[in-house]
C-alpha cells in the first residue's frame, strides 16, 4: 500500500535533520504508531510522506505512485494534519472546509460538512471566523476536513497534543473509522496509552534510526 | 557520487587554468599598455579597453553560466551544481562591476558623462542589481534545498528579462557606439585586436579558474558545516 | 517532466521567443532617433522653445570661441545642411574637437541660441592607430558620424 | 482536478478575506492618499510643470502601491501554515500561481481605480476623455508588476529580511513596466495620437506575456523545492 525504502537525508541539506536509513511498509487498515525523543526525526519522516520533502535517497511509494517524481499524483490519496492547522483566519469553519475539499477536487454539500463539523464535536462553531477557535478546536476541524477527503493514507504528525479527553476519545474512534474503511494510518505520539488503543504496529525513531517494538508492550514498556 | 568525481577534476585542472590565465593577461598587458598604438581619436585612453570589453564579455559569460546552471540545478537538483551558480553568482558581481567601473573611467573623458542611460549601461546596472539580490537572497534563506530553489529561479526569472530590460531603454535613449566586434565585420585595426583577443582570453580563463576554486571552496564550507551539525553519515566523511 | 506538461511547456517557450523577437525586429526599434540633427532641430524651432532635445553634429572649424573669464563658450554645430549656434556652459570633454563631431544636450532659447551645460562627444566604432587614420585607411564599417561628415 | 477551478478556489479566497479583513484595500488606500498629499506639498503648483510631472508622479504612487500590497500577498498563506497545505493539495502548481496572481490584479486595479479620482482632484487634472486609455495602460501594467511581485512575494516571504528583499527584487526587474507605462500615460495625457505610444504599450503586453509565462513555470519551484 504506503511504503518508505532505504530513506536517508543526508548533510548537503545543511539545517535538515539527517535520517540514516529508514523503512517502513504499511498495508490496508494498519496503524502505524511512531515514538521517539524529540528531535528523533518524526516529523521528517512525517514529512517525507506527506510529500513535503524529498529525501536524499530511497524511494516513496504511496499507493503505487512514486512520492517525488509522481507526487502530484500520489498526493490524492494522502491526508497531513501537522502542527499548522492550514485555516485561514477571516473564513469560517465551513469556508475553510468548503476550501480545502475544493482544492481536493469534490464541493461537499452543506450538510455533509454540517455532519462531519457534528462528527468531531465543533458544529456550533460552524459559522464562525477560524481565529475565534481555539487550539483544540482547530484540530478537530481539521479533522472534519480528513473526514470529507477520504485519504487512503492519513498522517497524523502527534494528534493528542492541544486535545481534551473528548477530544482524544474522537480522535481515537475516527481513526478506528478510517482503518476500518481501509486507509492506513502513520501517526507520531508521545502519549503510549492513548495510542495503543489505535495502533497495530508500532516503532521507535532512535539514533536517527527506526527499530520496531510489538504493539502489545506500548502500555507499559519503558524505552 | 557525481560531485566527488567532479569535485576531483576541478582539483586536477584549477592550477592549469590559472597559469594559463595568467599568461594570456601578462602577454594581453604588456601588448597592450607597451606595444600596441595609441588611437588616432581617443589617444591613450583608448587603452582601457583591453581591461573594459573582456570584463563585460565575461560578465554575460559568467551570467550565462548562473543561468545554465539554475536550469540544470531545477532539473537534476544536484547540490554541486548549486555550489557553482552560487559561485558564479559572486565571481559576476565581480566582473559586473569591473565592467561599469571601467566604463564609467572610460566614459569621462570620451563621453565627458560618468553615465548615460544607455541600454547596454542599464542592463549592465540591472544585472549587478539581479546578482547583488542574488546572493543577499541566498543569506537569507535557512533552509538550504529552499535557498537552492529559490536562487536558481530568481536567476532564470532574471535572465529571461535582461532582454526586455535593454529593448525598453534601448527604446526610450541610447547613446553608445554600435558594438565593434560583430556579425558585420570588425572594425578594430590589427595592432589594438591582437592584445583585445589575448585580454579576451586569459580573462575567460580567468573566470574558469575563479569559478573552479570557488565552487571547490562553497562544496568544502558545506562539508564543513554538515560536519559541525553532526550531519554528516559515516560512508561520506 | 511529464507527458501532460510537454505542449503548455512548449507553447510558453514559443510565446516567449515570439515576444523577445518583436522587441528586436519590430519596426519601431529602427525608426528611433537617438538625437536629432541640426536641420531637424531648425525646422521645430518655433514650437520647441524650452524643451530639452538632443542635436548630434560636427563641430565647425574655427567656429569655437571661449567668453573670457567665464566657464562658458560659444560654437556652431551643423550636419551640412543647417547650423546652430550654441552658447555651452562648463568644461568641454577632452575630445570635444573642431572638425569632430559632438551631442548636445540644451534646449532653444528665444534669443535664437541653443543653451546647454551638457556636451558628449560621440565617438566612434573604429579603433586605430594614427599613422593608420593619415594613411587613409577605412575600416569596413560605417558609422553614425561618417554620415554626418561635412568637409 | 480541472485547471481553472483551482484558480476559481483561489480567487474566491483571497477575495472572500479581503472582504471580510479589508486589510490590504484599507492599508493600501491610506498609504497611496498619504504619497499623492506629500506628491502636492513638494511640487510647486505651477500647472504646466504638475501636468510634466505627472506620468512620473501617478506610476510612483502606483508603485510604491503595489511593493506594500504585492508583497504581503503570500503572508496569509504562512499564518497557520496554509503554504503547506497548497505544497500539499494535488494539484498544478501553475494554477496557484495563476489564482495569486488574479486575486493580486483585482486588489491592486480596485486601488488604483480609486486612486485615479484623487489624482484628479488634487492636482487638477481633466483626464475624463482619456480615462479608457489610461485603464488599459493601468491594466497591462499591473499585470506585469503583479506577475512579478506575486512570485517574489511567494519567494521572499518565507525568507528572513523579507521587507528588505521584495523591492530589492522587484524593482530592478519591473523597469520595463515603469518605463512603458510612464511613457505611454505621457503619451495618453498629452493627447498624442496612438501611433506615437503606441509601441510601448505593446513592450508591456510582450512584458506581461513573457513574465507571466516564466513565473507560472518558475512558481511550481517555490512552493514545491
Amino acid at each position: 500500500m504506503v511504503s518508505l525504502c532505504g530513506i536517508k537525508i543526508s548533510h548537503t541539506y545543511r539545517f535538515f535533520k539527517a535520517l540514516k536509513e529508514v523503512s517502513l511498509e504499511l498495508q490496508k487498515g494498519e496503524c502505524y504508531a511512531l515514538f521517539g525523543p524529540n528531535g528523533a526525526g518524526k516529523t521528517t519522516l512525517m514529512k517525507i510522506f506527506a510529500t513535503l520533502l524529498q529525501p536524499t535517497s530511497g524511494t516513496v511509494t504511496i499507493m503505487g505512485r512514486d512520492g517525488v517524481q509522481d507526487r502530484e499524483e500520489a498526493r490524492r490519496f494522502l491526508f497531513f494534519i501537522g502542527h499548522g492547522s492550514f485555516l485561514y483566519d477571516d473564513l469560517t469553519a465551513i469556508e475553510n472546509i468548503e476550501f480545502a475539499i475544493g482544492l481536493r477536487g469534490w464541493l461537499p454539500t452543506l450538510g455533509e460538512i454540517k455532519m462531519a463539523l457534528d462528527r468531531v464535536g465543533i458544529g456550533p462553531y460552524a459559522s464562525q471566523k477560524s481565529r475565534t477557535l481555539s487550539t483544540g478546536m482547530q484540530k478537530r476541524l481539521a479533522l472534519a476536513k480528513a473526514i470529507l477527503a477520504e485519504p487512503n493514507l492519513l498522517l497524523l504528525d502527534e494528534p493528542y497534543a492541544s486535545l481534551d479527553e473528548k477530544g482524544i476519545a474522537i480522535m481515537n474512534e475516527l481513526i478506528c473509522d478510517f482503518l476500518k474503511k481501509g486507509a492506513s494510518v502513520l501517526l507520531s505520539s508521545h502519549d503510549r496509552a492513548k495510542t495503543a488503543e489505535v495502533a497495530t504496529h508500532a516503532g521507535i525513531l532512535h539514533n536517527k534510526g527506526l527499530r520496531e517494538i510489538p504493539v502489545t508492550e506500548l502500555a507499559h514498556a519503558l524505552f | 557520487m557525481v560531485s566527488q568525481r567532479l569535485i576531483g577534476t576541478l582539483r586536477k585542472w584549477e592550477g592549469g587554468v590559472g597559469i594559463l590565465a595568467g599568461l594570456f593577461i601578462f602577454t594581453g598587458l604588456y601588448l597592450g599598455l607597451v606595444v600596441s598604438p595609441p588611437d588616432y581619436y581617443q589617444g591613450e585612453v583608448v587603452r582601457i579597453i583591453y581591461v573594459h570589453v573582456p570584463f563585460a564579455k565575461v560578465s554575460l559569460l559568467s551570467y550565462t553560466t548562473l543561468f545554465l546552471g539554475s536550469c540544470a540545478y531545477l532539473w537534476k537538483k544536484d547540490p554541486i551544481v548549486d555550489n557553482l551558480c552560487h559561485a558564479a553568482a559572486g565571481i559576476g558581481v565581480f566582473f559586473t562591476s569591473g565592467a561599469l567601473i571601467t566604463g564609467s573611467i572610460w566614459a569621462k573623458p570620451t563621453w565627458n558623462t560618468w553615465w548615460t542611460w544607455d541600454p547596454r549601461l542599464v542592463s549592465f546596472a540591472i544585472l549587478l542589481l539581479i546578482l547583488i539580490g542574488y546572493l543577499m537572497l541566498r543569506t537569507f534563506v535557512d533552509d538550504k534545498r529552499k535557498e537552492a530553489a529559490y536562487a536558481a529561479v530568481l536567476a532564470i526569472i532574471g535572465f529571461v528579462d535582461l532582454p526586455i530590460v535593454y529593448f525598453s531603454v534601448e527604446w526610450w535613449r541610447t547613446l553608445h557606439q554600435p558594438m565593434s566586434i560583430s556579425t558585420r565585420g570588425i572594425s578594430i585595426a590589427p595592432g589594438m585586436l591582437t592584445p583585445l583577443a589575448f585580454m579576451a582570453i586569459g580573462i575567460s580563463l580567468l573566470f574558469f579558474y575563479m569559478l573552479m576554486v570557488r565552487t571547490q571552496m562553497l562544496y568544502l564550507q558545506h562539508l564543513l558545516e554538515a560536519k559541525r551539525g553532526g550531519l554528516l553519515s559515516e560512508e561520506e566523511g | 517532466m511529464n507527458k501532460n506538461k510537454k505542449k503548455p511547456a512548449i507553447i510558453s517557450i514559443v510565446l516567449i521567443l515570439l515576444g523577445v523577437g518583436y522587441l528586436a525586429f519590430s519596426n519601431f526599434g529602427k525608426n528611433l532617433v537617438y538625437f536629432f540633427t541640426p536641420s531637424e532641430v531648425v525646422a521645430f524651432t518655433p514650437s520647441h522653445y524650452g524643451k530639452k532635445v538632443r542635436v548630434a553634429g560636427m563641430v565647425v572649424r574655427e567656429s569655437v570661441k571661449m567668453i573670457p573669464n567665464t566657464l562658458e563658450m560659444t560654437f556652431r554645430l551643423s550636419d551640412g545642411k543647417a547650423t546652430i549656434p550654441i552658447h555651452y556652459k562648463g568644461v568641454p570633454p577632452d575630445l570635444f574637437k573642431e572638425g569632430q563631431g559632438a551631442v548636445v544636450e540644451g534646449y532653444w532659447n528665444s534669443d535664437l541660441h541653443f543653451y546647454s551645460k551638457m556636451i558628449m562627444a560621440k565617438h566612434s566604432e573604429d579603433y586605430m592607430p594614427p599613422e593608420m587614420k593619415q594613411a587613409g585607411v577605412s575600416l569596413p564599417r560605417k558609422d553614425l558620424l561618417k554620415t554626418l561628415q561635412v568637409e | 482536478m480541472p485547471f481553472f477551478d483551482v484558480i476559481k478556489w483561489i480567487v474566491w479566497k483571497d477575495i472572500l478575506s479581503e472582504i471580510r479583513s479589508r486589510e490590504s484595500i484599507s492599508s493600501l488606500f491610506f498609504f497611496a492618499l498619504n504619497v499623492i498629499l506629500i506628491f502636492s506639498f513638494s511640487f510647486s503648483v505651477d500647472r504646466d510643470v504638475t501636468l510634466a510631472l505627472m506620468p512620473g508622479l501617478i506610476w510612483v504612487a502606483f508603485g510604491f502601491t503595489s511593493i506594500l500590497g504585492l508583497g504581503k500577498s503570500f503572508l496569509s498563506e504562512t499564518h497557520n501554515d496554509c503554504i503547506g497545505y497548497l505544497q500539499m493539495a494535488p494539484v498544478p502548481k501553475g494554477a496557484i500561481y495563476l489564482g495569486k496572481l488574479a486575486g493580486n490584479l483585482l486588489l491592486m486595479l480596485f486601488v488604483e481605480m480609486i486612486l485615479y479620482p484623487l489624482f484628479m482632484i488634487f492636482f487638477n487634472l481633466d483626464i475624463l476623455v482619456k480615462l479608457p486609455t489610461l485603464l488599459i495602460i493601468s491594466l497591462l501594467a499591473t499585470i506585469g508588476l503583479s506577475a512579478l511581485g506575486t512570485l517574489f512575494s511567494a519567494l521572499t516571504v518565507q525568507t528572513r529580511a523579507r521587507e528588505v528583499m521584495f523591492p530589492l527584487l522587484l524593482l530592478p526587474l519591473s523597469v520595463p513596466v515603469f518605463i512603458g507605462a510612464v511613457e505611454s500615460t505621457q503619451g495618453a495625457l498629452s493627447g498624442d495620437p496612438y501611433s506615437f505610444y503606441g509601441h510601448w504599450i505593446a513592450l508591456l503586453f510582450v512584458f506581461d506575456m513573457i513574465l507571466t509565462i516564466a513565473s507560472f513555470w518558475m512558481f511550481e519551484f517555490i512552493l514545491d523545492y
